[in-house]
Order: C-alpha cells, then structure tokens, then sequence
C-alpha cells in the first residue's frame, strides 16, 4: 500500500474512475486547466481532455442544473463546487433537481451524479468561507452525504459514489488534503451508509465525521495516556446514517459525545443523540454531550476562530463531563 | 470512447399496462408527420389541427377534474398556446429531447405521450406517466425524452443546457428543446445556462412562451428589456421573435434552430409571442384582476387553433365534417383519457417508500 | 377581540407596522397589483402605494438581496418569498449576507428585515412544492425563526419580527391562512423566543410549532377524553429556542414527544430531543419519540400524500408509546 | 414620509480610538479633491497619483505581512487596478454608498478608510475595521458608507441595487457604486440585480472590473460575449467600456455614470479594463500557469501609475523629488499603518459571542 496525501488518493479515485467508465466526468470552476482550485484534479485535464474535465464560468446553480440535465441522459457528472460555501447558489439545484427527480419521475430518472468539493472551515477565511453543511444535505432524502477523514476513505467512498446510481454528495475536509496515510492500490471501495470502528475502549463511545473523526482519533490517544479507553465510531456517511454501528458501541460503553465542525442548531449531532436515545434508552450512564463549532459565524481574528472551533481540549472535557471525571 | 457512455441505466417501465393501451399513436403524435415529404402540406396541416385541438379538448377536462377534485394542487393549463408545442413537437426526431416547466400538459401530449397516462398522473394515479407521484406539474416520460415537469421557475434551463452537453459529449446529433416562460428570462438560472449553452455551443433551443403575464405581471413590470434579440445578444447567440398564434410561423423558426442546432451545434433563443386564454393556474381568474375581459377577448380572436382552421378553410382544404370530426375525435380521446384515469387505482402505499434511491450501482 | 383568520391577523400586522414607520416596506412577486398570492397583503398596496409595496420580477436571489441592501443602509425591509420553496434560490443570501453581516462588519450593520412566507405543505402540491425549512433556518446563527401557529400568535409575533433590528425568518402555513381565532386589537406583540404552553396536563409534553401546534392541540383534545392530560408547548419560535419552558415540562410529565412538519434528519424535533435529554436527564421515563413527514419527497397522489405527513394518529400513537401503554 | 425614515439604527463606534488615530484624512481621501475648480487638474492629478501610491504601498505591505503570517486567510490584492478606485472615489460625495467584493482593499482606501484600521482588519486585531472579525475580504466602514467587503462572487451586487432602492425610497440624490469582477457578469445574481436596477431606475453605478481573469479563467473562456455593450442593452442600460489603466477615462465615463444617477436617476454599467499585476490571491502565482510572463510583463508596461505619472511628466508638472515625496509618504502611511496594526491588541474572547443579533427593536 502506499503513503498517499488525501488530495491524491481523491485523485487516484478520479482517475480510476474516468478510465474505468467514459460516462463519468469531472465540471466545475478551475478543475481543468488549473488543476483544480486545491489541486486535486492535478493531471486529468492532460489525460483526459476538456470533454472529460471541463472548466465552468462562475455560475454554480447553472453548471449543477448542467450535470444533472446530463446525468438524465445517461451520464454520470462529477460536479465540483469549489467549496461548499459555494454551493449554497446551486443548493435549489441539489435539492429540488438532483435528489427529487428520481421521485416525482416515479423511478424513470435515476441521478447517478456526485457534488463534491471542500467543506468546512480552513484557516482565517472568515464567516463566508467557513461553513460546514453536512447538517443541512443528510435532511434531504433522495441523497446520500459523505464525509471522509481518511486517504483511504477518501478513495474507496469517492469510488463507490461514483458507482452510485444516486446523488451523493461527497464532502471533503479542505484541511484534509494535505494529511498522508495508506491507502490501497488500484480497485478499493467502501461502501456508502457504513461507519467504522476508527478506535475500541469502553469508557465511552465518541461519534465524528469528517475532519472531526481525525480530532476523535487524536482524542482517543490522549485519554487512552489517562487509562481513557474509548471507541471512535467515524460515521463515513452521514445519510444513509449507520446507526446500529453506532448502538452497537453506546451499549457497551454506555456513554457517548458527538463531535462535528458544524453548528450546534439541528446539526448531525443532534441526530445522532436522538437516534442514541431512541435505541439505547436504558444503557446510557448520563446524558449524551456534543461538541461543534460555536453558535456564531465563523469570526477571521486567529483567536477568536480557535475558540470558536470545536477542539480536544472541548472534546476531552465533554468525555469527562459523560464519564462524571469532571 | 467506448460503447459505454451510449448504456443509460436500464429501468423497467413501471405501468406496461398502461404504456400498452396508448391511443393509437397517430391520433396522439404530430410529431410522427415529420417524415412526410414537404408538398405534403395537406395532410401534415391536419395532423397539427388535430394536435392543438387534442390538447384543447384535454385541458378543458382537466378544468372540469379540477373543479371536481379529481385533480389536486396546481394546474396550470395550455389553452391559447398549442401551436407551440404542436408546431415544435412536429419537428422533433424521437431521439430529440424535451424539458420544460410546470405548464406541461400540451407538450406532453403533443410529444406523443398517452393522454391515459398523462390524466391519470393528474389524477394522482398509479398507471400516470409518473406514477402518480409527480402530478400535474411533474409530468415525465424517459422513452419519449420527455425530461419533465418542473416546478421552480427557471430552474430545468440549465438541466437543458446539461441535455445539449451531454449530446455533444456523445457526438450525437440530436437536439435538446427547453420551454419556459418569459417571466422566467429574469432569472439567474436562464442567465447561466444561456452564457453556457453559447459559450460551449450546445445544440440546444430555448423556447420562450411569452404569454404576457408571469402569473399577475404583465411582462412591462418585470422585464427592463422586453426585446428578446437584446437578450440572445447579450449571449452571442441568435435570436428570432415569433408570432406563435401561426402554427407555421413557429415551425418555420424552430425548423431553422433546429437545424443550427443540429448542423452548426449552436443554441438559439427563440421568443414566441403568444397569449395565455385561461388563467395562472386554477385558482387564477381569466379576467379581471390583473388584465381586462376586453384584452382578453381581443387576444382570443387569434386563437391558435383558429388561426390554423381559417387558412385551411380559405385553401379548401377542411370540409365541414372534417373539423367536426377532429374535434369529435379530441373529445374521444380526452373521455377515454379520463375514464381510464378514473378506473385506475391509486398507487399503493408501499409505493410511498419507492422512488426514494435506488439500489443500484454501475 | 375580533375572530380573524390567520391571513387578516398577518394583514392586521403588516399594516399596523407600515402605519407606524415608514421605513417599513413590503417586497416580493405579486405583492402589490394581485395583493398577494395568499391575498395576505390584501388592500396594502391602495393604502400605501407602490414604493411601499413592490412587486418584483421573478429573481428571489436578486430581490433578497435588494432587502439586504436596503438594509443595510438604514430601511426595515419585509421580504416576502411566494412559498420558501422558492427561497431555496436567494438561500446565499439570507445566510451569507442577511445572517452574518452583523458579525462580519463587526457590529456596524445590523439587519432589521424580515423575511416571510409560507412554508411546509400544502394539498398535493407534490415534491418541489412542499417543503418545511425550519430545521435549515434554525441551523443559522445571526437568523431568528419565527413559526406561528394561530391568528394571534401570527399578529404578536409578525409585529415583534418586523421591529427587531435581526434578520427574522417568518414561517407561515399555507394551510393556515384560512384557520380563525381571537384575535387582540391594535398594539400587540409577542416577544420572540418565548413558547407559550398551550395545553396543560402531566401524562406527556408535546413539543410542536407552526401548523403542528394545532395538530398537537387536536391531539390534546383526543386524549383528554381517553382521561390522559398532555402539556402542548407551542415553540412559536423555533430559533432561538425557548429550552426553559420545554424543560420545566418535561420535568412535570416525564415524557415527550415532538411534531414537526418538516423532514425526520437533522430536524427541529432532533434538536429538541438533544436538549430536552441534556436537561431532564434523570426525569425522563422513556425516549423522547419523534412525528415528522416520512423521510420521502412530498408525492403528489392523495393517499401518499396523507400517509407522507405527520398526522392525529401518528402522534397519539407516539404519545402512547412514551406513556407504555401501546 | 415621516423623519422616521432618515433615522438609521444608532450603533457606538466600536473603536473611537482608531478613528480619531486615522492618517490625516488629506493624505488619504482623494475624494476630498471633487469639489475643486475644473481648471485646478494639476492638483487634482497629484491627489490621484497620491491615492494610488497609497494603495500601491499599501498592497504591497500586505503581500509581505501575508509571507509573515500576520495577515492570514484569503487576501486579493488590487495591484494593477488603482485607477479605477482612484478615479471613481475622487467623483462621490461623503454620503454617496461603495459596495465592493473581496478585492476590497485599494478602494477602501481610495474611499477614505483609515490605512491603519484596515490593516488591523487584516491583521485580525480589535481595531480593525470590522473589529477584526472579517478580515481582508469584510472591510466594512459605516462612517463612509463603505458597505464592504463581500466574498461571495457577485452576491453584493442585487445589494447595489437595494441601497439604490433605499436611495429612491427616501428621494435623496445619492448614488451607489457597486465593483465587480468581470467573471461575476456570469452568475445569476448579476442579472437578476441589472434588471431590476434597470426597471425601476435605480441610481446605481455597476462596474465591471475587467482584469481578464477570474481566477485562472480567462474571460473568453468563460463569457459568451465579452462585449459588455450588449448586457447593457439587454437590460436597457447605458453602457460603455473604458481604458482604466487611464485614471481620467475612469472619472470621465464615472462622471457621466454619476450625472446620470442623479439626475436621471438610471443606472448605468460601465466595463473598466485593467489588469490584475499580482495573483489572483496569496497563494497564486503571478504568472506561469494561465498568463504567460511576457503577457504579465507588457501589460505592466500599462501600470496606472505610470500612464499618470508620464502624462504629468510630460505637462511639466510632476518635478523629480515630488514623486518621490508621494511615493515616501505612501510608504510612511502604509508602514505606519503595519505598525499600529502590529501592537494593536486582538479581539477579547467575549467578542465571539458578541455581533451575532443585536439586542435592539425599532
Ligand atoms: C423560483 C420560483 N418563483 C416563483 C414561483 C411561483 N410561480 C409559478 S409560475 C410563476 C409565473 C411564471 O410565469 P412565466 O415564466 O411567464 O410562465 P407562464 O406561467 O406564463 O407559463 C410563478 C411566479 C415558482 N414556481 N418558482
Ligand atoms: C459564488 C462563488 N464561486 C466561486 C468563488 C471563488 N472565487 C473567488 S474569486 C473568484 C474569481 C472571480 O473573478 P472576477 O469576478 O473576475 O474578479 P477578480 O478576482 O478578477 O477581481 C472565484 C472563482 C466565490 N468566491 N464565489
Ligand atoms: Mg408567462
Ligand atoms: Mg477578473
């Protein structure tokens, strides 16, 4: 297995995926003769050519409408927004368009389309760039919502939504692409709507996604210095939600923190409580914690944006808050 | 390329019964007279009465179910406008591609889909061409390339676009045919799908029906530039205005987009001046609120069908018996369309969870 | 008090406020010449003319955006979107500009607009056309979301919404506009962020808002003659959300149960099961159940649609599975 | 119309001390020189040279502050395009509005803002601007009606034609300039602003930026029709397309822009080509990937500064040591601005919570 950047197992994927069916291809803003606005369609353009790798004018809502009228008849776009703030634009496009047309169609129109791109916050890049929008995509039915931590996640999901006859949307962690880790040769997929067991203990259970499944990771180690044995339980995909992975691990642990890099109001922490409650009423030891970003928008002073990002320290005393340490 | 960008997900017709008993398709399908060699005037004018007065006759029933509850929510009928779909639809090969907005009953029927199916759809039922899930605005048909339906202004004008891309992405020669109305010309998505559509030059022809009124606004009190060849300007792109009350006037027009689009690969802008005789929607007036009775019935004298029955008249080329006949015929088919609506069953409420994703990947 | 329908309350408010300050005015399509596609702004546009009550062009992006502007530079604009499914276009805007330009100006702009509407379903209005956004909204800071549910409560609190100096999301139901009630003559305002406890019992709380705080009232009705006494919290305001008055129920009943209209993930109701399991912990007798729309798009056929939505005999259901007896 | 209507809602100055620090409003706001005497160009010329000095020096600190990590973020610099703030801001009055994109630093100066607040915005601190909450891209100033700073591609502009609204609403003669990039003419939002500026005869000044890249895009690979002439028609708008590597292009077609807000209270849309000499941001080089270094390099030789520069050479009017004078002050405003920045104290932690509603009604 090789040592790969996220940015270039999500390459790798692309790559894989564009020779293995003429149908896929890759549009959105600098993707082509760029390489993309983070690099990671670095190279198709010169393998491909700009039929397969096409480079769009500022206009998210219409090049969304563009791969969905394209994915009506038969192919299978790969739409780019590059960044999820973005796409707040083309949002009626996802919504109305790509995740009801299956529906109203009475099943004649499958969407097999994939919208990804950077999701979440960076570095300093202040209210406008900084949201995550995993909250608001896994509400809609029709789609199914992604979010690797991983290279090799970040590979074989973006390989499985690809193949999905669905519309997935595929988000990636913008901090993320620079992060390095194994990740399998050639053909590997995970398949969509399974979590994974990143870490085991039994002192209590922490669910994350995304980014946030590296901070729970991160987490883990540092309690398991303090005898804190606990399971970190990465949700791959946030809709469809993998919930009896996640009851499987609250019944043992009894206990359970939510982390996610979005607002606290509805976010897919709140849904994962309820589904907790729902199915491990009679397990838990205390009240399920959540950890997110604070319930502002995101302020540019470099202080200011660490307090308000969900963090270890918060994760840390959310897990002693549970375990009553703290 | 491989052969495999010519697959599209296989998907098994869901009502066969109903795509079985179809009226009989020349009855239904204009467009089935595009073969006909071009001195064949006669019978080619015949086949577009007899579309324009099957859609007329259809909407009239869906007024009546409506006023019925037979069919629910919104309805938004065609009536003063069937010489654009039919004029258009004649013209279009069966590998061509359609989409358009909510206002979609003639079209669809003028595409050759069973008025069955389309009236069961707005009675909400399982044999409709959507099974009953779309309704009257989301009428859809993948073996005729009827893309829908759709409900939020605007918004199926790029999907159009992403038609015309993926042809040219095939290197097939079809064309893409988007309808909307003029009030939809204001928004972002016709804007971004227009600079696309020339920018890439895909063969696509947007077609303009310009009935005067976005629901209550008169187009002067929503659209700074009312001159349609500004706007294709704008995008590099030929334009043409229309009087589309003249069936044949809107085939000349769209014949020659068509054949850039098929021939050069370029799009075209077409505006075509037409008039809507019923209101908004349902719940809509004709008259009195937002226009007057007498702008109305002004209007309703070049009533399309008209139009098209008094040149033929003028040529002799309609007896009498012939007209009634047409019309006879409509209403056949409309009856025949409701009772087998009406004699449909609901869908099934397992249905309620179908549809949601499917299970396959590829 | 007058017995008004829920369309003259709203009318009753918007004229009062129009009379009382002229830097109030209305916006949106068919406001003006149709008075309304609702008929909700009924009679304003002879009494205040065309300045104060403008129809626009199609173009939701472009005229909340016109709001904002007029906003920002000193007028208290009333967006009104024809339904919120049409918002979903001008979404950018009502959370990149309206929600954080307070913040991102550090302080120097405020937002004193509303932005109205209905929301939710309708009769058969199918996918496209009948969506509930208050659990989207709700997840915005710098929003406040406002769902009403009676005639009174849609005067008090559209007349509250159109004074605060914060961008308001106004949620009406379509279904709602014909329904009556008393309601108080003239000056009259409900503070936002207030629930207000519609029904007193201790067997169970029913959480609900908007057009589901009358179902839940029906409910409450329905059960009283089985002998079972339920607490209906109406939330009225859905962000921020008024958690005292939740919890000060559940603590009493030890039950409860949410309706929303809206979808099941990342829902209204999910963010109340997190909160009220946070705060009554150790009062809570079983898990908070949830009723909400099937996690489906709207179908448009009439027996789909019924068994699509939140209904009586789902939530007595729910009632009675929180309270053991089914 | 009441008084009511003239009432904004009160907010404190969230930093007295900041304001009252300003650089000498002099050296600053070239907007100062509009009410001179048409025959005084000579110092009228100099105030221009002098603004674009500042916003010169200024970028440039900035460059280096963002290789120090000081500044953080995305951050757009305007090198190359100072005429066009120059120009237009020499032309509005104090209660004129300026609505901006990300590209925000150079006009925010050009227009009067403090070097030294917007540099502490940049440098996240408590004094900034924006309270260093928004950073380069969110430079907001009430006092100037600098309505910022917005980082959404062309999401600003529909706000243009609000406050043009609010303008018309309370009858004053004040107009909005609204700067643009030439990529976002593409995005729905464009559009849908136009025309409704257009419709109801806003007093709103759009300029299109052109400085023939969007990010790595350039315009004909983006834009079906790079004449901007024809989006103006397509709206009924005056438009036109100017040199605005020429400061006094740029006054003149914004002069007349200008003249036709107020007093024909129409909108007008003017394309101003330049050229963009640095990145598109911190992290894109200047040439190498989409530009050619030779295409960098010959239009450098069009620096705004220069044209200015040389044609006051030419005039007699510029002696050797004056313009090392501007250039020296620049530099001292710009450093002085770094420094009052650099010991300026970052926001108290309270102020995350602070700014996200307010407390008030009206
Ligand atoms: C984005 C959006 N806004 C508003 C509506 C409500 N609406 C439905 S049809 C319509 C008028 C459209 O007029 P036009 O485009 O001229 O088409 P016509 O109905 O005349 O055929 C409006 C405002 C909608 N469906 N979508
Ligand atoms: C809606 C949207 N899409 C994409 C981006 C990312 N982006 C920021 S600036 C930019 C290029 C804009 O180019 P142009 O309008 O020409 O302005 P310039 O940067 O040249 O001044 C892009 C694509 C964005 N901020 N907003
Ligand atoms: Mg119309
Ligand atoms: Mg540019």
């Amino acid at each position: 297995m090789a040592v790969l950047t996220y940015r270039d197992a999500l390459n790798q994927a692309l790559r894989e995926e564009l020779i293995r069916d003429d149908r896929v291809f890759l549009m959105g803003e600098e993707v082509a003769q760029y390489n993309g606005a983070y690099k990671v369609s670095k190279g198709l353009l010169d393998e491909f050519g700009p039929m397969r790798i096409v480079d769009t004018p500022i206009t998210e809502l219409g090049f969304a409408g563009v791969g969905i009228g394209s994915a009506m008849v038969g192919l299978r776009p790969i739409i780019e927004f590059m960044t999820w703030n973005f796409a707040l634009l083309a949002i009626d496009q996802v919504v109305n368009s790509a995740a009801k047309m299956l529906y109203m169609s009475g099943g004649q129109f499958p969407m097999p389309m994939v919208f990804r791109g950077p999701n979440g916050s960076a570095l300093q890049l202040s209210a406008q760039h900084s949201q995550a929008w995993e909250s608001w995509l896994a509400h809609i039915p029709g789609l199914k919502v992604v979010t690797p931590a991983t290279p090799a996640d970040a590979k074989g999901l973006l390989k499985s939504a690809i193949r999905d006859d669905n519309p997935v949307v595929f988000l990636e962690g913008e901090m993320l692409y620079n992060t390095r880790g194994e990740v399998p040769d050639g053909e590997y997929t995970i398949p969509l709507g399974k979590a994974d067991l990143k870490r085991e203990g039994d002192a209590c259970t922490i669910v994350a996604h995304g980014k946030m499944a590296l901070l729970a990771m991160q987490v883990a180690d540092t309690l398991a210095k303090e005898g804190i044995a606990v399971d970190v339980v990465d949700l791959r995909t946030v809709r469809p939600m993998d919930v009896e992975t996640i009851a499987i691990s609250v019944r043992k642990t009894n206990r359970a923190v939510v982390l996610e890099e979005g607002w606290e109001i509805c976010g897919v922490g709140a849904q994962v409580v309820d589904f907790i409650q729902r199915e491990c009423f009679d397990d838990l030891d205390s009240p399920v914690l959540r950890v997110h970003q604070e319930d502002v928008p995101m302020p540019y002073a470099k202080n200011l944006e660490k307090a308000a990002k969900p963090d270890a320290a918060k994760a840390i005393a959310a897990v002693k808050k549970v375990m009553y340490l703290a | 390329m491989t052969d495999a960008i010519k697959r599209e997900p296989a998907r098994p017709a869901k009502n066969p019964a109903a795509t079985a008993q179809v009226a009989p398709r020349e009855e239904a399908t204009p467009a089935s007279n595009n073969g006909l060699p071009p001195d064949d005037q006669v019978a080619l004018r015949k086949e577009l009465l007899k579309s324009m007065f099957l859609q007329r006759r259809f909407e009239e029933r869906c007024a009546e179910a409506y006023a019925l509850g037979k069919i629910g929510g919104f309805c938004h009928l065609y009536i003063g406008q069937e010489a654009i779909s039919a004029g258009t639809m004649s013209l279009l090969r069966p590998d061509d591609y359609v989409v358009t907005s909510y206002r979609d009953h003639g079209q669809a029927i003028a595409r050759g889909m069973s008025p069955r199916t389309v009236m069961a759809e707005l009675f909400g039922r399982q044999t409709g061409c959507s099974g009953g899930k779309g309704g009257s605005m989301h009428l859809f048909d993948k073996s005729l390339n009827f893309l829908g339906g759709h409900g939020i202004v605007g918004s199926h004008v790029p999907l159009a676009a992403g038609v015309g891309w993926a042809i040219k992405y095939r290197g097939g020669d079809q064309v893409c045919v988007c309808f909307f109305g003029e009030a939809a010309v204001n928004i972002g998505a016709f804007h971004e799908a227009l600079n696309m559509a020339s920018l890439w030059k895909l063969p696509v022809v947007f077609i303009i029906e310009n009935n005067r009124y976005g629901m209550g606004t008169a187009i002067s009190r929503a659209t700074a530039n009312e001159d349609v060849t500004t706007r294709a300007a704008a995008y590099k792109m030929h334009g043409e205005s229309i009087d589309a009350q003249d069936v044949f006037a809107v085939r000349d027009a769209v014949g020659r987009a068509i054949q850039l689009a098929r021939t050069e690969k370029t799009p075209t802008l077409l505006e075509m001046r037409t008039y809507r005789f019923m209101g908004h929607s349902m719940s809509d007036a004709a008259s009195g609120t937002y226009r007057t009775k007498e702008e109305l019935e002004e209007n309703m004298k070049r009533d399309p069908i008209l139009v098209l029955r008094e040149k033929m008249h003028a040529a002799g080329e309609l007896p009498e018996g012939d007209l009634a006949k047409i019309d006879e015929e409509a209403k056949v088919i409309a009856q025949d369309a409701w009772d087998y609506a009406d004699k449909s069953p609901e869908p099934p409420l397992s249905e309620l969870w179908e549809d949601v994703v499917v299970d396959t990947t590829s």
